[in-house]
């Protein structure tokens, strides 16, 4: 048995004429931090969006936990159209929706913050535990199920505090600076229960400093829930400093990976995406 | 405020509230009016309370409620048309002999079976709304937004179509309606109804699946990353909103006596939910409020401007009839205007804000008696 | 169905199906600047009905029609102006119940001015002029109608793909904030909208009327209510899916009720509705959702 | 320096309900810099150029641009007069094509702008690959330089840049910064917020440092750029390495 | 119009008027409550108890809509009217019978000819003569005029047409057998486009066309026809003796049959005769056409009717009036006015007229055993 957590096996993600995600296979370990980079447009969200069921794939399969929860083939007009390799490889064809894929255990974030905006911090993350609650609609209707309800609320609150957003528990989610409704949309991932954490640009909006907080906080609650975390990002120093491992993404393909030191000194990487660092930063 | 304060203040309200519908049971025939309008603002209540779970908690756009509502009543009445006159009502095409056979069968139950014939009829109603509303759920909540509304209305439009065609003279009777409906006992018993329905909503807007919906209202996307599975749920605000829709339709069929199929067209639909949109959108207090208020004013208070006034023997000019609804039309706009986001907002009512208001308003008369305490001095 | 009746009956679907789409468009360019579906329209076509009887009423068909086209225009702008602006900001709901409430103030006014009994829609002559094809026959309004609709359509498409106001109005339709940030001034924009579709409005109550000679104040309901389900039949927002749209839907009511489910007319037109929205979520043409995650 | 002031603030107070944003901030613009300002988080940085916009009104304060009095102007009269915002957040037309965002750029300009397209598809080839995208299906970093690039349609005088890295590949972000310092140099004055303000002071002429709403510390991008307390909070530097 | 009470002190009388004067039988409900208005100028007092009484009509609006029309029943029922008069339309007379009865107060309908309306309610009169009897009537004019096909077009959903339409069907199929009824259409409310139903028509080729439906519809239905070539004789009911409907439909109307309930070129009561000529002058005063509409007529009947019972009762109170209306026997402008144990008025004559001229003509008049 390996010890991967999630495998994508030739991923292609084709909208139209436009190949978002060409034939894409990497894998992530438990409890590894795992950083995704690459161009703007290479296809980071699309391939998020693929493993979280947004998108079917055009082509290919995932694995979770060593089961296939994804796979799929060029149908319809796609076949005329299809760009992508591995053609014919895959021939079954499963589809899960978001919220199953969240139940199994991989919970994520948005590169464009997706919060309930209209409602507080605390609901937030006490609506994300509604997937694991167990009353049916009659009993928690009927408040048969309060001991659950009331185990639901403390778990949030226990949550919220260990993203320093106590103190903003009832403000509404819109309201919030940029930085909190961040951690905000962290914590309501975290209230589902995953065990794989996706984070799309984590870091976006943020300052130098508060940047470097997060790299500890990611630490953090890697540690204390058990997580295995697959993170976007374009701030160098923090996926430098933080990512067990690297995959490098351009125009859809996979064009390096590996241990920080060695992608950040991969000539590929720096001509399309890094650039010749200008000295006194980094 | 403390909790057993609330549940103090809440049953003081409950009675005084009971009070008021026992007096005006007992004094019918002085208060008719006041007893007309607000048994009918009550079933309103309900299926704007309905409306506003489904379009307003869930954000699923739907202009069914007619057609719901006409589902409800025409079972409803069924039931609640007496056997003996069945034969008058269908006085164009007969009866159809299954309805006749299924009211004799309801006629041979026992006593108390037929003690509690309406509630079954109102329940039986709301579970064929529910389950009209259960099948074309599955191929129509995929669709978004506006998409979903004509689609709804649609539906609507179609079941009224049904009902009124010749075809099914002898079951709804078509073109002629149904009459001779056996009405509600009491003004008591319509707000029971209504109380109950309108609870078991607000308990369900406040469980873990309400705040589901909210969350599907809020961001389809970001709900469904939270494992919340849009279909389950949409699905389910959806019927349940449609069972209490059923459920307030038949209320109607049993406040009117008699029903037809225009009764239930669109233009009720948009009535329930400007009642809704006026309440305030999210805001089950405000749909209650709304209900009300639009009821009594539309239906009582505005009367008044369809008649000449005269005051001494001027007769002030555009007083006459038409003039109400015109007036009618104005308020309603200025409302929307002036509230833009209904009477309630998203807000509920909350003992804690009356007592606000209240001590803002004790605070606001201290200052006035002091400042006119003061202005005595002088 | 003899073959003359068949024509018969596809002539007044397609005259019909003009005067729809004419409204239907109007439908489709508020709601597509506004996302509101604006429930008034129906009434607005309604008011240029009154409009025209007491135009012509004292002046001759030449200058009742313009009359008529320009009062209809600045009806709709000033209920934009009233009703609508100060919603700019405000919840969706609450601009469609001011919509709601437009719409029960014109009919409700119109029947206390003008009392609820039908007034006769006067006469323009050369309009009524009735050909005859053996045993079909028709005005030349008939004719007229599809045919005026596709000009007036082709103009209005190319004024919103290839002009900068098109532009406009289609980006204000998306984002006020970021459009007033291009230097557009979304309310004149907006107001073109609604001189374009309450334009429109007139032409097909002209149209829709002299074929059918009276108005009443509820005579825009039901036309407002199937032109709106034609603009979300070609995909609300769309203006060759309205037209398009409108054809579909007065022709094939025409030919239902010719076949005999004049009972199920209505409850036809819907189900095909819902049918294509299953198929096609937002319509015929209607723009696909574009919401990236 | 005789460098006139292009666009100067007094006193801006602004606030959102209750809430205040802006606790009375005063700085100035001169023409033909690049000014920064940095700022943690919910300091009130959008909330400054925003009101610049005219797109929210402030509650006291006064805003001069080259001399005249604009505050509380409406947004269109002052993208007339040369003053653009490219907002936070990027805000792209969806359902225009990326083409058509470009046009609406330059929406109050009557001249031939196939020139200005062309610089800005050089400037950003990626937009010319997809000029006829719909700008909603673009990807993030893509969608920050088409907001750049619509900024740029309209030649204005003033273009105040809101976070426009956001979301950009590094070597993207290291363009966009010669980009402005292009602009500048044909006679652009620039008004930066940036979270990297390293980068942004580098750039500068005169930086300013909001901290809640209030304005704590100015000097030139340098002096910011050395100061020890500005590094500390908002450099990142200190402790690494 | 009346007075207020206030102003003169005297003893009043309140007369329910339940018509709806907006919505879509607005129209016809307005002509309903011009006939009670003047025959309230008309008798503006009763003579009760040997005192005068001022005669005050409490007018409410039920907007041609069941729902609304129990509330405002209701509201006339909180004025304390010993009487109500009206509907317009059956079907909101058929919602507010029950709250009538409920609270005991008898209500005369003036045109509601649904036979629901009275039936099994003990508070409910009618002046008018009922759908049965009128379909049967037309039916019968039809044959006699030898027409051997027919069709008919209804409004669905409209408890009037559909039902007028059916009696019709019913009892020309008696006379001329059962392939006698070629084409049956039907079309929705506010439908304003008759032209796909009419082709049918026209195709099925028959010699009459009966197409019972409300002032509104009437023109277009007209219109449309003659313009599609249809030639065969239209024929409808008793709302369309309207003037509004020549006035919509101008020459197109010509030749087109209605029953009705009365003649106004050859007054058959003394009370006829001054209320034709009365009322002209009413109507040029409200600015309307001088054709009587009939449905004026009968409200006008209505009321006269209204005020022998309450003479005889001697009395306000509701329930007396009730018991005098059963007995009740008037010489009214339609005729003489007696009611039947169902509160139905015992009428067995229909006015046969056609559009001439641009006006009602007198053709005949048939009787028909019930
Ligand atoms: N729904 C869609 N329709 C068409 N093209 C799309 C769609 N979604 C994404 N694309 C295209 O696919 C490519 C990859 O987009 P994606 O959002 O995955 O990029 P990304 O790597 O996340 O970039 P960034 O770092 O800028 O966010 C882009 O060129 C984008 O324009
Ligand atoms: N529309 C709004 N309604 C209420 N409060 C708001 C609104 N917009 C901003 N705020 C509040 O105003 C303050 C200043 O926000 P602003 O967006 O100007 O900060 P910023 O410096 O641009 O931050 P960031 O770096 O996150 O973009 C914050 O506390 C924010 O929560
Ligand atoms: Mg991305
Ligand atoms: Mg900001």
């Amino acid at each position: 048995m390996s010890n991967s957590i999630l495998r994508l096996e030739d991923i292609t993600m084709q909208f139209g004429g436009v190949v978002a995600v060409d034939n894409l296979s990497l894998e992530v370990n438990q409890n590894e931090i795992v950083s995704l980079i690459g161009p703007n447009g290479a296809g980071k969200t699309t391939a998020f969006n693929v493993v979280t069921g947004v998108y079917a794939p055009t082509n290919g399969a995932i694995y979770f936990k060593d089961n296939l929860i994804t796979s799929n083939y060029p149908k319809g007009s796609m076949k005329k159209l299809y760009a992508g390799q591995n053609n014919g490889k895959f021939n079954t064809r499963i589809e899960k929706t978001p919220d199953q894929i969240t139940k199994l255990g991989v919970a994520r974030t948005f590169q464009n913050i997706r919060l309930f905006k209209d409602l507080t911090a605390f609901e937030n993350v006490l609506i994300a535990k509604h997937m694991r609650a167990k009353a049916n609609f009659l009993s928690a209707t009927l408040c048969l199920n309060h001991k659950e309800e009331h185990t639901m609320r403390e778990e949030t609150l226990e949550l919220l505090n260990i993203l320093g957003l106590t103190d903003v528990k009832d403000e509404k989610a819109s309201s919030l600076p940029y930085g909190q409704q961040r951690h905000l949309e962290i914590a309501r991932a975290l209230a589902t229960k995953p065990e794989l954490l996706l984070l799309d640009e984590p870091a976006a909006g943020m300052n130098p400093q508060e940047t470097g907080e997060l790299t500890a906080f990611i630490h953090d609650i890697r540690s204390k829930f058990n997580l295995t975390v697959f993170m976007i990002e374009h701030h160098m120093d923090l996926v430098m400093e933080i990512s067990d491992r690297i995959y490098v993404l351009d125009f859809g393909k996979l064009i390096a990976s590996g241990i920080p030191e060695e992608v950040q000194n991969n000539q590929r990487v720096i001509d399309a995406y890094l650039g010749v660092q200008e000295d006194g930063e980094e | 405020m403390k909790n057993s304060k609330k549940i103090t203040y809440s049953i003081i309200l409950a009675v005084i509230i009971l009070a008021f519908l026992f007096f005006l049971e007992t004094n019918k025939a002085n208060y008719g009016m006041a007893y007309t309008v607000l048994m009918k603002g009550a079933i309103l209540a309900v299926v704007a309370v309905s409306m506003n779970l489904v379009t307003g908690f869930t954000g699923l756009f739907s202009l069914g409620q007619a057609g719901f509502m006409a589902i409800g009543a025409y079972i409803t009445a069924i039931f609640l048309i007496p056997t003996d006159t069945i034969q008058d009502v269908y006085y164009i095409s007969g009866v159809s002999p299954a309805i006749m056979n299924f009211k004799n069968l309801l006629d041979s139950t026992p006593g108390w079976l037929q003690v509690i014939n309406p509630y079954i009829a109102l329940m039986t109603g709301g579970l064929a709304a529910a389950l009209f509303a259960a099948l074309i759920g599955i191929p129509v909540l995929r669709l978004k937004s506006d998409y979903l509304a004509i689609a709804t209305l649609g539906f609507s439009e179609i079941m009224r179509a049904i009902i009124s065609s010749p075809q099914l003279d002898t079951i709804t009777n078509g073109s002629y309606g149904l009459k001779k409906i056996h009405g509600f006992s009491s003004i008591i018993q319509t707000f029971t109804i209504a109380a109950v329905c309108i609870t078991f909503m607000v308990l369900l807007i406040r469980s873990t699946y309400g705040r589901a919906f909210k969350a599907i209202r809020e961001d389809d996307t970001a709900a469904e990353a939270m494992g919340i599975n849009l279909f389950k749920h949409k699905q389910l605000s959806f019927v349940v909103g449609s069972f209490f829709s059923g459920v307030s339709g038949g209320m109607l069929a049993m406040f009117m006596r008699s029903i037809d199929s225009k009764t239930f067209s669109v233009s009720l639909t948009y009535d329930i939910l400007l009642i809704v949109v006026i309440g305030g959108i999210g805001s089950v207090t405000g749909s209650v409020i709304s209900a009300l208020l639009v009821t009594v004013s539309k239906e009582w208070w505005l009367r008044f401007f369809d008649n000449p006034l005269y005051i001494g023997s001027f007769q002030v000019p555009f007083f006459r009839t038409g003039f109400r609804m015109v007036v009618f039309s104005i308020i309603l706009l200025a409302v929307v205007l002036f509230y833009q986001r209904g009477l309630m907002g998203k807000s509920e009512f909350s003992w804690e804000k009356i007592g606000k208001s209240v001590s803002g308003l004790k605070g606001f008369i201290l200052k006035k008696t002091s400042k006119g305490g003061s202005n005595h001095v002088k | 169905m003899t073959l003359s009746t068949f024509f018969q009956h596809i002539l007044t679907g397609i005259s019909l199906g003009g005067a729809y789409a004419l409204i239907a468009i109007g439908y489709t360019m508020v709601y597509g600047i506004l996302r509101l579906i604006n429930f008034a329209h129906g009434d607005i076509f309604m008011m240029a009905g009154y409009f025209m009887i007491f135009s012509m009423a004292s002046l001759p068909w030449q200058i009742a029609i313009p009359m008529v086209c320009i009062l209809t225009i600045i009806l709709g702008v000033v209920i934009e102006r009233v009703a609508y602006k100060p919603l700019r900001t405000a919840p969706r709901m609450s601009i469609m119940i001011s919509a709601i409430a437009v719409s029960y103030l014109l009919q409700n006014l119109a029947t206390y001015l003008f009392t609820a009994l039908p007034r006769a829609y006067p006469e323009i002559p050369f309009l009524k002029k009735i050909f005859q094809f053996g045993t079909v026959s028709a005005s030349l309004v008939t004719f007229i109608t599809p045919v005026l609709t596709i000009l007036l359509v082709i103009a209005l498409m190319f004024l919103i793909n290839h002009t900068k106001i098109g532009i406009a109005i289609r980006g204000v339709s998306k984002d006020f904030e970021t459009a007033q940030l291009m230097g557009i001034r979304i309310n004149k924009v907006i107001s073109v909208t609604f001189v374009i579709g309450s334009f429109l409005a007139a032409i097909g109550s002209i149209l829709y009327f002299t074929d059918r000679m009276s108005v009443t104040p509820f005579s825009g309901t039901l036309p407002g209510l199937k032109c709106f389900v034609a603009a979300v039949l070609g995909g609300i927002g769309s203006i060759p899916g309205a037209v398009v749209g409108g054809f579909v839907i007065g022709i094939s009511e025409t030919l239902l009720v010719a076949l005999g489910y004049s009972t199920f007319s209505d409850a036809f037109t819907f189900a095909l509705l819902i049918v294509i929205l299953l198929f096609r979520p937002t319509g015929l043409f209607g723009e696909k959702n574009i919401d990236k995650v | 320096m005789a460098k006139n002031n292009l666009l100067s603030i007094e006193d801006l107070c602004v606030s959102y309900g209750g809430i205040k944003a802006v606790k009375g901030i005063s700085l100035v613009v001169s023409e033909g810099d690049i000014v920064t300002l940095i700022g943690a988080n919910g300091a009130g940085k959008s909330t400054i150029l925003r009101t610049i916009s005219g797109l929210v009104k402030p509650e006291r304060g006064k805003i001069t641009y080259n001399g005249e009095d604009i505050t509380g102007a409406q947004t269109t009269t002052l993208v007339e007069k040369g003053i653009t915002l490219v907002p936070e957040g990027r805000r792209v037309f969806p359902n225009l094509t990326v083409l058509e965002n470009l046009k609406i750029g330059a929406y109050l300009r009557k001249d031939n702008l196939e020139e200005d397209i062309q610089r800005i598809y050089k400037l950003f080839p990626r937009l010319e690959e997809r000029s006829w995208q719909l700008a909603g299906t673009l990807s993030g970093g893509e969608q920050q330089m088409l907001a750049v690039g619509r900024a740029l349609m309209s030649r204005p005088k003033l273009i105040m840049m809101d976070e426009p890295s956001l979301g950009l590949a590094p070597i993207i972000v290291n363009e966009i910064m010669n980009i402005i310092k292009t602009i500048n140099k044909e006679g652009v004055t620039i008004l930066l917020v940036e979270q990297n303000a390293n980068l942004a002071l580098r750039i500068a002429h005169g930086g300013y440092v909001c901290e809640t709403g209030n304005i704590t510390m100015e000097g030139t991008g340098m002096e910011l750029l050395n100061d020890e307390t500005v590094k500390a909070a908002y450099l990142g530097k200190a402790k690494k390495k | 119009s009346s007075k207020p009470t206030s102003t003169d002190g005297g003893k009043v009388i309140k007369i329910g008027v339940f018509e709806p004067l907006t919505g879509e039988n607005g129209g016809g409900g307005f002509q309903e409550a011009l006939g009670m208005r003047y025959a309230n100028k008309v008798y503006p007092t009763v003579e009760i108890g040997g005192e005068t009484y001022r005669i005050e009509l409490v007018e409410v609006d039920n907007k041609s809509d069941k729902t609304e029309a129990v509330s405002a029943a209701q509201n006339l029922i909180s004025s304390d009217v010993s009487v109500v008069l009206g509907s317009y339309g059956s079907g909101v007379s058929i919602a507010a019978g029950e709250i009538f009865a409920e609270a005991k107060v008898p209500a005369i309908g003036a045109s509601c000819t649904n036979p629901q309306v009275t039936l099994g309610n003990d508070y409910y009169f009618r002046v008018c003569f009922l759908d049965p009897f009128q379909g049967t009537v037309m039916a019968n004019y039809a044959f006699q005029e030898g027409a051997k096909k027919a069709a008919v077009i209804t409004q669905l959903g409209d408890d009037y047409s559909s039902g007028l339409g059916s009696y019709f069907v019913t009892a020309f199929k008696e006379l001329a057998g059962d392939g006698a009824i070629v084409s049956e259409e039907q079309f929705q409310t506010n439908q304003t486009d008759f032209k796909a139903i009419l082709t049918n028509v026209k195709a099925a080729n028959p010699d009459v066309i009966f197409a019972p439906s409300s002032i509104a519809t009437a023109p277009l239905i007209i219109k449309q026809a003659r313009e599609l070539g249809i030639t065969a004789t239209i024929m409808a009911g008793d709302t369309w003796e309207n003037s509004s409907i020549i006035e919509n439909a101008g020459e197109y109307a010509e030749g087109v049959v209605l029953s009705t309930f009365y003649d106004e070129a050859d007054p058959a009561t003394d009370e006829a005769k001054s209320f034709v000529k009365g009322f002209k002058e009413y109507l040029k005063e409200n600015k309307q056409s001088e054709i009587i509409p009939a449905v004026s007529a009968l409200g006008y009947d209505a009321y006269i009717v209204a005020l022998e019972a309450i003479k005889q009762a001697d009395s306000t109170d509701p329930a007396a009036i009730r018991d005098a209306l059963a007995k009740v026997e008037k010489d009214a402008v339609t005729g003489g006015i007696s009611f039947d144990e169902n509160g139905d008025a015992k009428k067995d004559i229909a006015f046969i007229k056609a559009v001439k001229g641009g006006t009602f003509e007198f053709l005949k008049t048939i009787t028909v055993a019930k």
